[in-house]
């Protein structure tokens, strides 16, 4: 069908568009440290190298950086997606004062910029006595990751058939157990993209690691790669090392997660 | 089941926020207490010539910024959310620079634009001369001259569309079926697909996102004007609202003054978000039950 | 910002907030570990990261016991009565002894008369040139004594094309050429352009001790300024705007195609990857007197700390000349021990340059920048019009208009260390 | 309290601004299958959910086997009911669907499935179980709704128009199966459908509905032979009963009085007969529709329409000219005004 | 190339691995209204997707009005289509959702508007058009989605149980509205119903479809009194053709000559006579189901059971001995291996 035909000239087209700088960021990390930077990226870099990566290794103490990260994004993603899937539930289900109410906050949480909610958190998180430890990095999960993710969970559920809602309260299921039995497994295709962006906001946050953890054992690898990125020009092929390693996971975690997207079970089929 | 959402979201970002919110009325640096000075942050900043440049930045920056990444990563889930040969890797394609880390990306923007060897540059040289375009005209001088820069700067946001993409992604799969069978029974072209059916029907997701996106994009702009252009060319060409409070706040120990302009950036947002809020409320409608 | 004198635990670890590349990171390492007892490495990638860093954990209070910090950024923290004083422990101590270091360095650090933080460097500007270029084209290298005037020819002499011709890049003269190697490489900014207002026998600010303003309004101020900018108006032997956010100096210098480059002390590290050509330092060309301007960082201990004697035992580790020495090791740094400075651990000919002992004839010359507590403000603000200046041949009157104009109110706003 | 299934008490309900249901009353015997039937519109959707509690009750109370449940939630109401829209999980098989409601009741898997299959098997959907609702057709989903009603065993069994994807012979079979459960199991019903048939057959009582209002409520026999009103009258049988004002154009036969023409006559298809005596009114056929056996003629006298079933063997061709008689004792008669039955 | 409405030429389809339809060949006359009958599941809504070309055909050729569209995506076929799930927009009003198919085609919003209403008036959802599906009942849904179809005029009407939602006395008048457009606009329809009375008073032909196979195609006259097999006799006619062995309990009167046991004799319960005449066979009333003027006896005769339409006022009670006749008239034979009718 010709229809068909079009979209593989976009995806194409797309491939084309988006690929390119990642090519060149893989390419570049190939490249041999220590030589004079070419003042332009090279799509076959000569000599072949893998040095930036061993460099990278130990200079940036990759290893222990990105089992931190794994270690925050196997608690944190899951964690978030749970909060998320549970508030936007709650929001679907609950009165139109409370959403009202709740959206507002939520939308003026999107709107404060991480940089003003640096201080008066770490003054929250030491009086806990949580700063130099992991767990800063994780309480963002409580957000859901961020507010949006709540809403859009939100939308999500409110737009499932209200019959089947019915059904369930019927079946006299509390709203925990028509979340899991029902709600959730129906928008599987939200949760699988809300998973994938969660653990690439989790993985590549920044700020939080940098003014709330001392310990470089405790380093996330944001954090490594950002002191690779001071390193001399002659060494960017250690930094781009330590970029191609810091985005594997999440690019994994995305083909992972596109599986589900396909796999959908529409409700729209039996709306009436 | 909403208690550990509004516990985040009071403990970790309403209550700092106002807390940071607050201080904007007084004179803090960090380090002494903070003195109580009113509005004299305000009056101040209606007086900062840099302040002011960093708004108009973040205003012209979010006004065409946002509706390109939402038309564009709205173009794109319509065109990858069914299968086709290369609509997967072409959806992971177009996710990924959002994965990537800010600070790699800045420094592959960096390459990617440099005035001289950069590859977007010598595409636009291609069959001019003397590293002219076609047109005889000097390519963008993206790092140095301040419109091109701006110019660079959402260039490079427009490849960050990745969160936007997936959400959009996943709110048309989950479309009813049938209703585009009757559209295309009907021979509705694809236009008319689009603006009576898709449209209205992620009309919810679309209007959040672009909420989202309006205040997002004034946040934004931090990393890449910070990586790529430092806030130049100067004096503060790509200097955004966020970059202007940072760097008042950590690097000159103002923090009083720079959550005044935090503050002063929320009430515009606030007066944006309220005017989309109402689209949002109309379309959403059909919801309600 | 609380002073507790909360008793101090043997067994909690100072902790050290310092920022540097990974290679930098690494002697504060082996510093550390060279020391006996337990010491926390707090590492930043940039200043940015580490003001941040330091800013917060000083306001939520509990910030790390030491950190270090150029003296041009210390100024804020200072006047906030962040930083100890260490006066009576040096006075105490058995171990340092404040005329073994550099004097210039010391006073740097010295506010309201007392010490606040103890230096560990002592930089100054040099000239870093490619001896195997200026030999290939054989034009006489730089040498001491040398001129303002002398910098210019040979930088235009060592302009050259892709034949190795002598060429012209100044836009005046409308060509697109553009020249294979560029004679000179500086930046600009107030720090570049000080040492040679102060050779020029003016000054930059109206007051060294509490200025109000700055003063490039004056003859030899504004002959300096003139000078500096027409490098690229005039004379096209440094790069543009756009190569050099194409290739930025140091970049250009490892790639061969810069002929000298203004620097500190910092780039040395870089360059000694340099395998293809042989490069060395040279002193700064001088208007009527020699003069240099001083880079130092230093070690400074928080008000707020809690461990504070084990801090100072660290703090005198570091700066004793066998703390020096390790770091002086990375190459990095100027050594602000005198001893050290003279001994093979800098000057030691096994690593290029050649003439290290160039930043240590600097030192008796060199001034310090005036420690206001708005400095960094100023730099930010100044460093976009002489940027402006120099690439896009602003007017010479506004730019100094601008420069006096735009910083008043920073002067005015400012906490002075007297 | 009362010995009642289920007793609605001067309830009334509305969509926002727009009344649905007027002050209704209405009292269901334990074990007893009411049908409800009413016109699309009418409310019985609604008077459903209502007692299943999944719409707010805005006046009233509402009792199921004497509990006062207006204000309890569904759950707790221990109905059972099958939506109008089937509202199948579209995540589950047929199977999960149906045991659904037993294992958030905590029945042990292994009984809930047999369960399942035998209600499944029940309602002939048993070799469907392994498939999505996404995959079933109309009526498929239907019958899979429906065993998901009938595997519990619920004080009160709630069906919308349980049967109307079903194609006939289904129909009647499930049907059958629906009474044999009712008659085993006992458990009050309501049961709204649109076929005058499964109306007939199934139920116990009927009430008709229009409007939100309680038009009658009579068991099968009563609602057939002495309709309340001109709309039950009109709304029961198909096709619908003759109206025609007394003293026009048809004179029952045997009728005992002259009635003026504030009074309307009603019959039924069946009971007009055309046999030629010559004492019938004069009328002419205008269009016949064969169905089946039975034929239905439209004749024309004067300015109305009356409609005859006659076998479709004997049936007379449009355009014939006939003669119509009806008996006396097939005629209804009602209030041309108020629209009520006038007992005679 | 012919004149036919619409041609399928040995089209098969399926689900995945599952085929739901064999190879069928039809024929639709240009301007004929075929109605498709079938048991749930058989293939209808299947066959009408495909002919939407909403389903794609995994072989054989669709041809309508002589174009061979077999290729063709659905918007140039140029057909109507009411689905079996409504398929309303959800977002739209009821207007709009009529209106759709008309302004995507560029009709001006005003003329887009009257046809709406006129075709709305039509099916008598005028009232409606205000509202949004979701705050529509059933019945309302369906007449929404019935008005969207009728508002255009396309070379086909597809109609997947356009009725199956409304009250009875709706029914009857929506199927007159469709039966006179169809008379009125003379376009080839094929509509899928489960109502007998629909099918046989609507079609000019019926197709009986079972397990994705046609079992026979004729004039409503023909399905009723020769049904081509025992599926189509016993899937037509409510209650159903009873079925008896030749030689068995029941012996018709005037039978010709005996026949084996290898025949099946149909006849439908309308044929069936109860009176004593002492010549029938005897048998027991098991059941009696009372539909309106009408009976349904269930009579059990040795192990079968038989059921004879009776009239109301003459109905046997439960238990009440009978006797039951049947006119060899009335008499269908067919043979009890293949099922296939058997000639007389
Ligand atoms: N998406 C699907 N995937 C797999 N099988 C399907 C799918 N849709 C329908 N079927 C099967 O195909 C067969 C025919 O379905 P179809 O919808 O055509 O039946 P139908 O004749 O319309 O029945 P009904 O009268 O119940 O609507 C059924 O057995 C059904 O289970
Ligand atoms: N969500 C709603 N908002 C507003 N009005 C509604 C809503 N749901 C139903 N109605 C209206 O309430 C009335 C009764 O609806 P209900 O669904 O009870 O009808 P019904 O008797 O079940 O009809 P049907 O036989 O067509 O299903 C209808 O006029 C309908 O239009
Ligand atoms: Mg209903
Ligand atoms: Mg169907």
């Amino acid at each position: 069908m010709p229809a068909r035909w079009w979209r593989t000239l976009g995806a194409v087209f797309v491939l084309l568009v988006f690929v390119p700088p990642l090519v060149l960021l893989v390419s570049g990390s190939l490249t041999e440290p220590g030589q004079p930077p070419p003042p332009t990226p090279r799509l076959l870099p000569e000599p072949l190298s893998a040095a930036g990566y061993e460099h990278a290794w130990s200079l940036g103490s990759l290893g222990r950086a990105t089992l931190n990260s794994v270690l925050v994004a196997a608690v944190a993603v899951p964690l978030s997606v749970l909060v998320a899937a549970w508030a936007g539930f709650a929001l679907a289900r609950s009165s139109r004062r409370l959403v009202t109410v709740v959206v507002t906050a939520s939308l003026l949480a999107l709107m404060a910029p991480a940089t003003a909610l640096l201080l008066p958190r770490f003054v929250i998180f030491r009086f806990l006595g949580l700063t130099d430890t992991l767990v800063p990095l994780i309480a963002p999960a409580l957000l859901g990751a961020s507010p949006l993710y709540v809403l859009v969970y939100y939308l999500a559920f409110r737009g499932l058939p209200a019959d089947l809602y019915d059904t369930c309260r019927l079946c006299d299921l509390t709203p925990a157990r028509t979340w899991w039995r029902f709600a959730l497994p129906v928008v599987r295709p939200v949760t699988a993209a809300l998973t994938a962006l969660s653990f690439i906001l989790t993985w590549s946050n920044f700020l939080d690691p940098l003014v709330y953890v001392y310990d470089r054992d405790l380093f996330t690898l944001p954090l490594a790669l950002r002191s690779l990125s001071v390193l001399d020009p002659t060494n960017f092929p250690v930094f781009l090392a330590g970029a191609v390693v810091a985005t594997l996971p999440p690019v994994i975690v995305f083909v992972l997660a596109q599986r589900w997207f396909l796999r959908s079970e529409s409700p729209g089929r039996q709306l009436r | 089941m909403l208690a550990p959402y509004l516990l985040g979201l009071v403990v970790l970002v309403l209550g700092p926020f106002v807390i940071t919110l607050a201080l904007a009325f007084t004179e803090y640096d960090l380090i002494r207490p903070p003195v109580w000075t009113g509005t004299g942050n305000f009056t101040e900043l209606t007086r900062d010539p840099i302040f002011r440049t960093a708004l108009v930045n973040s205003l012209v920056f979010a006004a065409v910024a946002v509706p390109l990444r939402l038309l564009i990563a709205l173009a794109l889930a319509l065109l990858l959310h069914r299968r086709a040969m290369a609509a997967g890797p072409a959806r992971t394609a177009a996710v990924l620079p959002a994965a990537v880390p800010e600070i790699a990306y800045g420094l592959l923007w960096l390459w990617l634009l440099n005035p001289l060897y950069g590859p977007i540059n010598q595409v636009l040289a291609l069959g001019g001369q003397n590293g002219l375009t076609v047109f005889g005209r000097t390519p963008p001088q993206w790092l140095t001259d301040p419109a091109d820069a701006r110019a660079a700067i959402i260039l490079m946001s427009l490849f960050t569309i990745g969160e936007t993409f997936i959400i959009l992604l996943a709110a048309r799969r989950s479309l009813p079926h049938d209703v585009y069978e009757l559209a295309a029974l009907e021979d509705a072209t694809s236009w008319d697909v689009l603006r009576r059916i898709t449209l209205p029907l992620i009309a919810p997701v679309l209007g959040l996102l672009l909420v989202r996106d309006v205040i997002q994009s004034l946040h934004f702009s931090f990393v890449p004007a910070l990586v790529v252009t430092d806030g130049g060319p100067p004096p503060y060409a790509t200097t955004y609202v966020p970059l202007f409070a940072y760097r008042t706040a950590f690097e000159y120990l103002r923090y009083g003054y720079a959550a005044a302009a935090t503050l002063v950036m929320l009430l515009l947002t606030v007066a944006a978000v309220a005017v989309q809020w109402r689209l949002l409320r109309r379309y959403g409608r059909f919801h309600d039950r | 910002a609380c002073g507790s004198n909360s008793a101090d635990k043997d067994d909690t670890p100072v902790q050290l907030l310092v920022f540097g590349a990974p290679e930098e990171l690494e002697a504060y390492r082996t510093l550390i570990s060279s020391y006996s007892k337990p010491v926390q490495l707090v590492e930043a990638s940039d200043r940015e990261d580490l003001l941040a860093r330091l800013a917060t954990s000083i306001a939520g209070g509990s910030p790390p016991d030491l950190f270090l910090m150029n003296y041009r950024f210390y100024g804020q923290f200072a006047v906030k009565d962040a930083i100890e004083p260490l006066d009576e422990r040096v006075a105490a101590s058995g171990v340092i002894d404040p005329a073994d270091y550099y004097p210039v360095a010391m006073d740097a650090f010295k506010w309201q008369g007392k010490q606040l933080c103890l230096p560990q460097n002592v930089s100054s500007l040099a000239v870093y040139y490619n001896r195997t270029l200026f030999e290939k084209y054989r034009v006489p290298l730089p040498k001491a004594g040398w001129t303002w005037n002398d910098l210019l020819t040979t930088a235009t002499a060592m302009t050259r094309d892709k034949n190795g011709g002598v060429i012209r890049a100044a836009e005046s003269e409308g060509a697109a050429l553009r020249p294979a190697v560029h004679g000179l490489g500086i930046e600009p900014s107030i720090i570049r352009l000080a040492p040679f207002v102060w050779s020029n026998g003016a000054d930059i600010v109206d007051d060294p001790v509490r200025p109000t303003r700055l003063t490039l309004d004056s003859p030899g101020a504004r002959e300096a300024l003139k000078n500096l900018v027409d490098l690229r108006l005039a004379y096209g032997v440094v790069p543009t705007d756009q190569e050099v956010e194409a290739e930025d100096d140091e970049s250009r210098f490892v790639n061969g195609r810069l002929a000298m480059l203004l620097s500190s002390r910092r780039s040395t590290t870089t360059f000694r990857s340099i395998t293809g050509f042989e490069w060395d330092v040279a002193p700064l060309p001088i208007y009527r007197q020699p003069a240099g301007i001083l880079h130092s960082d230093a070690y400074c201990l928080t008000r707020g700390s809690r461990n504070k004697d084990a801090a100072w035992d660290f703090l005198e580790y570091a700066i004793s000349a066998e703390g020096q020495k390790i770091i002086a090791a990375t190459g990095r740094t100027v050594p602000s021990h005198i001893e050290v400075s003279t001994s093979p651990a800098f000057l030691g000919p096994a690593q290029p340059p050649r003439s290290a002992k160039v930043f240590l004839d600097a030192i008796p010359t060199v001034r310090a920048l005036p420690t206001v507590s708005t400095w960094p403000e100023i730099e930010d603000v100044t460093g976009g019009i002489l940027e402006n200046a120099l690439y896009r041949g602003d007017r010479l009157d506004d730019v100094i208009r601008q420069l006096d104009e735009q910083t008043r109110p920073l002067f005015a706003r400012a906490e002075y260390p007297r | 309290m009362t010995d009642a299934g289920l007793v609605l008490e001067g309830v009334s309900a509305a969509y926002r601004d727009a009344r649905v249901l007027h002050r209704l009353d209405l009292e269901v015997h334990r074990g007893e299958l009411l049908v409800v039937l009413g016109p699309s519109g009418a409310g019985k959707s609604t008077l459903l959910r209502l007692v299943a509690g999944l719409h707010p009750v805005a006046e009233g109370r509402v009792l199921i086997q004497g509990r006062d449940v207006t204000t309890l939630r569904p759950g707790r109401r221990n109905v059972s009911m099958v939506f109008q829209s089937y509202a199948l999980f579209p995540h589950l098989t047929a199977l999960d669907n149906i045991t659904f409601g037993l294992e958030v009741r905590d029945v042990s898997r292994a009984a809930a499935r047999e369960r399942a299959r035998a209600a499944a098997a029940s309602v002939g959907c048993a070799h469907l179980l392994d498939r999505r609702p996404g995959q079933l057709s109309g009526g498929e989903r239907q019958r899979v709704a429906l065993a998901r009603a009938l595997v519990r065993e619920p004080d009160l069994f709630l069906f919308d128009e349980p049967l109307s994807n079903l194609d006939p012979e289904l129909r009647v079979e499930t049907r059958g199966e629906l009474k044999a459960l009712h008659a085993r199991l006992g458990v009050t019903s309501v049961h709204v459908t649109h076929d005058q048939t499964e109306a007939l057959v199934l139920a116990d009582r009927i009430a008709v509905l229009r409007d939100g209002r309680l038009e009658q409520l009579g068991t099968p026999d009563e609602i057939w032979r002495s309709p309340a009103t001109v709309f039950v009258a009109r709304f029961v049988g198909s096709p619908a009963m003759n109206l025609v004002p007394a003293g026009g154009p048809v004179a029952p036969e045997g009728m005992p009085e002259a009635l003026g023409p504030e009074r309307l006559l009603g019959f039924r298809p069946e009971a007009v007969r055309l046999d030629p005596t010559g004492s019938g009114a004069p009328a002419t056929v205008e269009r016949v529709d064969v169905v089946g056996e039975d034929a239905h003629a439209y004749l024309r006298l004067a300015d109305h329409l009356i409609v005859a079933r006659v076998p479709a063997s004997a049936r007379p061709a449009p355009g014939d000219p006939a003669e119509v008689a009806v008996r006396w004792a097939d005629v209804h008669v009602f209030d041309a005004g108020t629209g009520q039955r006038v007992p005679l």
